[in-house]
């Protein structure tokens, strides 16, 4: 159903909006790590990488595009390197923090697992730094966003994304490019969702016209509309996901909202254009991601793994941070206090952007990229600082 | 040939086997009484043979045809009606509604000449058509729930203890009901406590003790057996 | 019956404060409504220390309803009604059955999964005062009350004749032991007064004749019956005197010997006398 | 501490009380449609159907894949009215179809069983709590966690107004029909034959067997009839949410519909038509007083409270007319 | 039962349904009972303790088969086990023993684990206490919710009571999100621990299950006995009689609302106990999981162990949270599974895995003998007596 650009939403008065320009492409830097490495790494089969995290429940679709993301660069080293096949792990936390602990601490007693990829949420990540910093196992979580976390003195923490602080001034940044007046923010119950919120908040104060909160798995939501009707705002922030964020959007614009409906990374994704339909087409994003699709030799190799799906939200941090500890491996690494020590002093490139951490585990590394729909899909309307 | 026939009923609830080796027969235009202590097992083969239990071992053939393994419904659709224990009013319908569902196996058909028959045998229904079944006291509502299966026109009507609960007038008024609408052609199988009237009126009645039966004979006969007068009718 | 062996052991703390024949329950002017209908309309009567109290009347008469505003389950428009002087009128019931009033149910209602025992011990319970803690942590007190509910629940069972099956289920055991248990949880609450709502029906006279008995040494134990029934063999053998009901009004009053003799009653409930007299 | 996390505007109410109104009147005729359900199978067999939620969530699958296979996607589709008609009635058809039959397999399934050995009732409810574990996990497997992409069916147009508040096409739809469908249900219990055997059934089960009522027969019905207005409630909901059909989108919709008819009186039918409506108004309004649709559920639930405490059994009192004894 | 009027009393539909039941109680059942009932006092002390040494030691024997890894760290599993068998202990004081149907026990549970949090969490801005101060400082708060809730809605009777309290469970977990105090998603971390250090490292650390085993079980262990105690007791029967026949019960003298606002406080209590174990082994409380279908689960477990059975619901608990824990690889397919079982239990087997009818007496023995040696055979279980007429009675 190609129904995306051509159907009878085009009517909406977008005339009046200001259309970012589309980035054509992206360059792969020439520097970039990549997975496979020089092909004559020597290592020892047990080695083991873990990706601990969401698997099933509700929220895994976030999990398997790092899940993804992470196997695709296992295959291209384990490929490369036929003296080194590093051995993936995939430990399930349902994205539960009182789930998760029981799986990470399972994690850290396998001692052949020298590195972990996760965990992906907020949550649950606050719920098992201390088993990781008790076992000095190195996680660098792809996804978790909140700015706390790092400030817990673990040494063995490290984000691969820019934190909400980050993200959140790009927001307000965007809404000033679109040049839009009136803005509501509404933000969903998450942590991830509440934090940028805030970040928002402070930067705009009392420009906002109308605030409101939905609950995850909300998907009727009238009283939240009427308000941003009432207001009549022409932009809409939506803080949180895209699982309630793009009902929201398709039900404000049938109900005749034409402004513009401003996400972050939580609602970009391509699932959001879908359930939004044609709603879809007033929506901006931002992301402290790369556009992975930008990059084709990524996204072929991505496809073969996920069985055809698209690079998703996270993907390339889920190669990217995968291939940190792999070439890591090829170093020579063999446990756990070595792999820690790599991380803390890497300085590389990857597809997303340069991995160095500072001494609390927070990359210095603050690019945020705006993207838009387009058709069905999302594109990269550059960078935004 | 008889026109209900029981034959080596057996009925259990679980393990616990409440009739068995019950064999009774009914003739047409009868009136056949079962007594019984309590407990007995009255109520299971009265249950049993309008299908609320199943027989688990035993034949029940209604006119030849075996009916052991109809379902309830069905049994009532071939004539057999029972008014139970605690007469199972429908509480929140009115006194012609109740009757009404009395018809409700008759596919379709609502003949007034139904209703005419049970008002008449029950004028007391007729004043109170409209009130709630179960706002009727005890007395009323044993009517109605008589006046409920005779509008099924039942070939045979079954009676499970109709005069508990009753003020003695009314068991009197109850006892002539009976008669007269076995008088009319409806083969009535009765269960009583009040044993002295109940064999008074009977054709012929049974025994029943601890499930099995141990006694059968004409009212008559029962009512002089000495033992039946010591354990069933006292001094 | 053997339980006369046990006579003083069944209510061994019993005094009876006051003489034999003083009222013990004042019923006065007690009416009920509901919706339109006029169940009890102003009814008094009183029921005396020590004695056999029947109440009848037609099927719908008011006498379930009576016998429901006293024990609480309905609330009356209007009347009172005291026991020993204490009004019980808009008390809980449970508070009721402290203050020593006790009932039976027209159609029996044992906690069927409790054996016949713990039946019992349910009423003992009512006069016991150990609560949560004392019986976590097994108090002296909450030891005593559990010996005694043993000792006493046993005494009770054996009364009424039923000790031989106190740990079976009470669902499990027949139809005239439950009756009888339900007499025994009763007075397991040590009351006053003990009601009986048609505690015959279903019976088979020569059974009626044996709850006749039990009825009759429950008295001689030193309590209060009030009884409704129908079966008149039984209210005029078992009862001292009887109070009539019609439409709600009381339409008599007197010793069962002037009851069978009153016209009004004869046309209201008794009809014309059967000659076996077992109507 | 800060307390500035409850405050109450009644200004916002008043500001856009007819749209709020309007907008929950919508919602309750969902609820009640679904709640409709929950009362019937209440009223007949005396236990929550807790699986009624994955019943729904079955008839909005169905409309979703119906629809697309249509044509119907994200936009809305430019057809004559007529064939738009055509095309939601026969997907409202197949809704109730597949929810029907759904409602009848769980029957089947988790209830016929249990009946045929007496279990009690407690065990109705827990099997009842397992064929929805097994109908939502269904659908997890099948379709993943992420909602459906959105079917619309068309846009919304304003069609008059009323207090200086808009009605729209869609609006207008669904009030209109699901409440023409409660109230045909109302007439079919009251007044049909299939409907003395229900209230028959629902008052004494073994009573109505001895008339003739073929007991299995009547539930089946029972649960068919509720399925189907779960599957109309089905079509609506996904009129109304596009891209709302997920393995969990179901239960969330069955608590409130629920509480619906507890509040209106479970068992009694038109007590799920009016519990439904107060649902979905009160729900309305408490997100708009206190600001945040967060608050939605809270004053949902906190209203069932204080109602049930003045009438335990409902508003409308509960059951299929039951004993007034 | 009526034998009155078997046809409309509700209570000859559960004698009939018990009636089954007792049809179905396998035959394995029976002899292990038998063979149980026929040790001494002291031999079943004995076999007793050796279950409960056994109990103990289950995470470090760390059976194969049985075990949950390579998912899930075995001695955390345990635990997790552990606490949902001392929940559904509680929720059966309110589900099995006074037969009030509780669908939001999970907002006591909640109320437990954020008083845990408040008190003990850095992120709080309440006074810290010691975390194991916060355990019945739980227990008093989620009893004083209890009682709150109760009062109000404990006069409904079964399905108004049950909604009544899912709706409660609703708004815990909502006001957890919505009032900013809680911190919603955002959540409490490093919410306190019992003291003790070995070598410098905690003793109950996240990351090590063991310790917080040990500990839940000895709770359990010490609940069981109290709760046996209560059962057998005043407070007991008036439950097991409320959940028989509650105005039957109110009439024969039983303060019916008191001895429920009773159970719904133990049980509350018990909730609150198991909620702050639970924050205080993850160190992390936020607003999720503490939704809907977690209070079912808890449920659940307590029909699946047997409701009433105070160990039966303790293995249940146990089982409930060992499923998905073991079978984690399974996915969605595990809950699937997990309904089947369910279906399939309550048709096959509706009164739990080890359903049994407590003994609500303590000191019956000795006249249990002489009852036996007197009258006809009392087993409560076995082939109910005949119930002959009854003739002479006892005369
Ligand atoms: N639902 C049931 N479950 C188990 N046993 C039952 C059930 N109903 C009856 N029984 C048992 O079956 C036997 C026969 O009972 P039934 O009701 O048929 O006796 P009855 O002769 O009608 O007695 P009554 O004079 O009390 O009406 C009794 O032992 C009774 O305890
Ligand atoms: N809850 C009620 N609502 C309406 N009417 C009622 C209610 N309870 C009783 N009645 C009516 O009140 C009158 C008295 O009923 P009650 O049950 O007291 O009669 P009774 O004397 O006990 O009769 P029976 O001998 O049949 O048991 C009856 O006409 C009855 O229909
Ligand atoms: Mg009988
Ligand atoms: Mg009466």
């Amino acid at each position: 159903a190609n129904q995306g650009s051509a159907g009878g939403g085009g009517e909406e008065g977008s005339s009046d909006r200001v259309e970012l320009p589309v980035q054509e492409k992206l360059d792969v830097p020439e520097d970039v790590v990549k997975a496979a490495g020089d092909g004559k790494a020597k290592c020892d089969s047990k080695t083991t990488i873990a990706y601990v995290g969401a698997m099933t429940g509700p929220n895994a679709q976030l999990g398997i595009n790092i899940y993804n993301g992470s196997q695709t660069a296992i295959d291209e080293h384990n490929a490369a390197n036929p003296d080194c096949q590093v051995t993936f792990k995939k430990i399930d936390t349902e994205g539960d923090p009182a789930k998760a602990t029981g799986p990470s601490a399972q994690a850290t007693k396998e001692d052949n697992i020298i590195g972990v990829v996760g965990l992906p949420f907020s949550g649950e990540s606050k719920a098992t730094g201390g088993i990781f910093e008790d076992a000095g196992l190195v996680h660098i979580s792809p996804a978790a966003t909140n700015p706390d976390l790092s400030t817990n003195g673990w040494k063995t923490f490290f984000r691969g994304l820019g934190n909400d602080t980050v993200q959140g001034p790009a927001l307000v940044k965007l809404v000033e490019k679109l040049e839009a007046e009136k803005t509501c923010l509404i933000e969903d119950d998450s942590d991830y969702g509440m934090g940028l919120a805030k970040v928002v908040k402070e930067k705009m104060g009392d420009k906002l016209e109308c605030e409101d909160a939905v609950t995850t798995g909300q998907k009727d939501f009238a009283p939240t509309i009427q308000k941003i009707m009432d207001s009549k705002a022409d932009t809409v922030i939506y803080s949180g996901y895209f699982a309630e964020g793009a009902p929201l959007d398709n039900q404000l614009v049938n109900k005749g909202f034409d402004g513009y409906f401003i996400g972050p990374d939580g609602v970009k994704d391509t699932a959001f254009v879908k359930q939004a339909g044609d709603a879809a087409n007033n929506a901006y994003y931002t992301c402290t991601c790369v556009p992975g699709d930008l990059i084709p030799e990524f996204a072929e190799a991505f496809e073969k793994v996920s069985g055809g799906d698209a690079p998703g939200t996270y993907s390339v941090e889920g190669y990217d941070t995968m291939t940190i500890f792999l070439s890591g491996i090829d170093k020579g690494i063999t446990d756990r206090k070595k792999m820690t020590e790599y991380v803390r002093d890497y300085n590389g490139v990857g597809y997303g952007k340069t991995y160095k951490w500072d001494d609390t585990g927070e990359l210095e590394d603050k690019a945020v990229y705006g993207y838009k729909t387009e058709g069905d899909g999302i594109v990269s309307v550059g960078l935004i600082e | 040939m008889a026109l209900l026939e029981i034959k080596d009923l057996e009925v259990r609830y679980g393990r616990i086997k409440a009739v068995e080796e019950i064999s009774v027969d009914v003739d047409a235009s009868e009136i056949v009484v079962l007594i019984g202590a309590n407990g007995a097992g009255k109520t299971t083969t009265m249950r049993a043979v309008s299908g609320l239990l199943a027989a688990r071992t035993g034949s029940i053939t209604f006119k030849g045809e075996d009916v052991t393994r109809l379902k309830g419904h069905q049994r009532v659709r071939k004539g057999i009606s029972l008014v139970p224990e605690g007469r199972g009013i429908f509480p929140g319908m009115t006194v012609r509604e109740n009757l009404d569902m009395g018809t409700y196996a008759l596919q379709g058909k609502n003949p007034e000449s139904e209703y005419d028959r049970v008002f008449e045998l029950f004028p007391r229904l007729k004043e109170r058509e409209k009130q709630m079944g179960g706002t009727m006291s005890g007395g009323e509502q044993q009517m109605l729930a008589i006046g409920r299966a005779l509008m099924a026109n039942p070939e045979v009507l079954l009676l499970d203890e109709p005069s508990m609960g009753l003020a003695p007038q009314f068991i009197r008024q109850i006892f002539a009901i009976i008669r007269e609408i076995n008088a009319q052609g409806t083969t009535v199988l009765l269960v009583e406590q009040n044993a002295n009237q109940a064999l008074a009126i009977a054709d012929r009645a049974c025994v029943l003790e601890a499930g099995r039966l141990t006694k059968t004979g004409t009212g008559r006969e029962l009512l002089e057996d000495s033992t039946i007068r010591d354990v069933y009718l006292g001094g | 019956m053997n339980a006369e062996a046990n006579l003083t052991e069944v209510a061994p703390e019993r005094e009876i404060a006051v003489a034999e024949g003083d009222t013990l329950v004042k019923v006065k002017d007690l009416s009920v409504v509901f919706g339109g209908l006029t169940a009890l309309d102003s009814v008094s009567f009183d029921i005396r220390r020590g004695e056999i109290l029947g109440l009848i009347g037609p099927n719908g008469a008011g006498k379930t309803t009576c016998f429901n505003a006293m024990t609480g389950v309905y609330r009356p428009s209007q009347g009172s009604v005291t026991l020993e002087g204490n009004s019980l009128l808009g008390l809980k019931k449970h508070r009721i059955t402290r203050l020593g009033l006790a009932r039976t149910f027209q159609n029996i209602r044992l906690f069927g999964e409790m054996t016949a025992l713990e039946n019992v011990a349910v009423g003992l319970d009512a006069r016991h005062k150990s609560g949560m803690i004392s019986a976590m942590f097994r108090t002296p007190r909450h030891y005593r009350e559990e010996k005694q509910i043993i000792t006493r629940g046993m005494e009770l069972l054996e009364f009424v004749g039923i000790a031989d099956r106190a740990f079976d289920k009470s669902k499990d055991l027949p139809y005239g032991y439950q009756r009888r248990l339900e007499i025994a949880r009763a007075l397991a609450t040590d009351p006053k007064l003990l009601c009986l709502d048609e505690p015959a029906a279903g019976f088979n006279p020569v059974e009626k004749e044996e709850l006749m008995e039990l009825i009759r040494t429950v008295r001689d134990e030193g309590y209060t019956v009030l009884i409704i029934e129908h079966d008149m063999k039984l209210v005029m053998g078992v009862t001292d005197r009887i109070v009539v009901l019609e439409f709600g009004k009381k339409i008599a009053d007197a010793v069962p010997a002037a009851i069978r003799e009153d016209p009004a009653v004869i046309a209201a409930y008794l009809g014309q006398e059967e000659p076996d007299g077992t109507a | 501490m800060s307390s500035d996390w409850i405050s109450f505007d009644f200004g916002a109410l008043i500001d856009s009380f007819w749209a709020t109104t309007f907008d929950g009147l919508t919602l309750g005729a969902i609820y009640a449609l679904v709640a409709l359900g929950y009362t019937l199978v209440y009223g007949v067999l005396n236990l929550i159907n807790f699986a009624h939620s994955e019943v729904f969530i079955a008839g909005a699958f169905a409309v979703v894949f119906f629809l697309s296979a249509l044509g119907f996607g994200p936009s809305a589709p430019t057809l004559p009215i007529g064939m738009l008609i055509l095309d939601l009635v026969l997907a409202g058809i197949i809704a109730m179809v597949v929810s029907g039959g759904t409602a009848v397999l769980v029957e089947r399934i988790a209830y016929k069983p249990l009946r045929n050995r007496g279990a009690s009732r407690l065990a109705f409810l827990i099997s009842a709590i397992g064929m929805s574990f097994v109908l939502q996990y269904i659908f997890y497997e099948w379709r993943g966690a992420t909602a459906e992409p959105a079917v619309t069916m068309f846009r919304p147009k304003p069609i008059f107004e009323v207090f200086g508040s808009i009605i729209d096409s869609q609006q207008l739809t669904i009030f209109i029909a699901a409440v023409v469908m409660m109230v045909c249900v109302d007439q079919i219990v009251q007044r049909t034959k299939l409907g003395r055997g229900i209230r028959a059934v629902a008052q004494d089960p073994d009573t109505a067997t001895l008339m003739g009522v073929n007991k299995e027969r009547i539930i089946v019905a029972t649960f068919a009839i509720g399925g189907f207005l779960a599957g109309a409630a089905a079509l609506f909901y996904v009129m109304r949410v596009p891209s709302g059909v997920f393995y969990m989108g179901g239960f969330i919709l069955g608590i409130k519909a629920f509480t619906a008819a507890v509040l209106g009186g479970i068992g009694n039918v038109r007590g799920a038509l009016l519990g439904g409506l107060l649902v979905g108004l009160i729900g309305n309004y408490g997100a708009t007083i206190l600001g945040d649709s967060q608050w939605t559920d809270v004053v949902i639930f906190i209203v069932l409270i204080l109602v049930l405490m003045i009438r335990p059994n409902g508003i409308l009192g509960s059951n299929l007319g039951e004993a007034r004894v | 039962m009526s034998a009155h009027s078997p046809l409309s009393s509700v209570g000859a539909k559960q004698a009939e349904a018990y009636g089954k039941l007792g049809h179905q109680r396998p035959n394995w059942y029976l002899r292990m009972k038998s063979w149980w009932n026929d040790r001494s006092r002291w031999q079943q002390w004995l076999i007793l303790l050796i279950v409960v040494v056994l109990a103990y030691l289950l995470p470090v024997i760390n059976p194969p088969l049985i075990t949950t890894e390579p998912s899930n760290d075995f001695a955390i599993s345990c635990f997790n086990m552990a606490l949902y068998g001392l929940v559904a202990l509680g929720l059966n004081v309110v589900v099995g023993q006074a037969g009030l149907l509780d669908l939001g026990y999970i907002g006591f549970f909640a109320v437990g684990a954020y008083t845990a949090s408040l008190w003990t969490s850095p992120d709080s801005p309440l006074v810290h206490i010691p975390y194991l101060w916060t355990l019945p400082l739980a227990m008093i708060v989620t009893v004083v919710f209890g009682i709150a809730l109760g009062i109000p809605t404990l006069r409904l009777r079964g399905d108004y009571l049950a909604i009544v309290t899912l709706g409660f469970g609703e708004i815990i977990r909502l006001l957890a999100t919505i009032v900013p105090v809680l911190k919603g998603n955002t959540g409490f971390q490093n919410v306190g621990r019992p003291p003790g250090e070995i070598d410098g490292a905690p003793i109950f650390s996240a990351s090590n299950g063991l310790p917080w085993y040990w500990f839940t079980v000895t709770f359990i262990v010490i609940v069981m006995i109290l709760l046996g105690n209560l059962e057998r007791s005043r407070v007991g029967r008036a439950w097991f009689a409320i959940r028989e026949d509650e105005d039957a019960a109110e009439i024969m003298g039983v303060p019916t609302f008191r001895f429920k606002l009773a159970a719904f406080g133990t049980g509350a209590a018990l909730g609150g106990l198991s909620g702050a174990l639970l924050a205080g082994q993850v160190g992390f409380v936020n607003n999720q999981k503490f939704d809907v279908p977690t209070s079912i689960l808890f449920l659940a477990a307590v029909i699946l162990g047997g409701q009433g059975n105070k160990l039966g619901v303790v293995i249940g608990g146990a089982i409930v949270a060992y499923v998905p824990l073991r079978f984690t690889a399974l996915g969605g397919w595990k809950f699937l599974i997990f309904g089947i079982v369910l279906v399939l239990l309550m048709i096959f087997r509706s009164q739990g895995l080890f359903g049994k009818k407590p003994k609500l007496l303590t000191y019956t023995a000795r006249i249990r003998r002489k009852v036996k040696k007197e009258g006809p055979p009392g087993d409560d279980e076995g082939t109910p007596p005949k119930t002959a007429p009854r003739r002479g009675g006892a005369a």
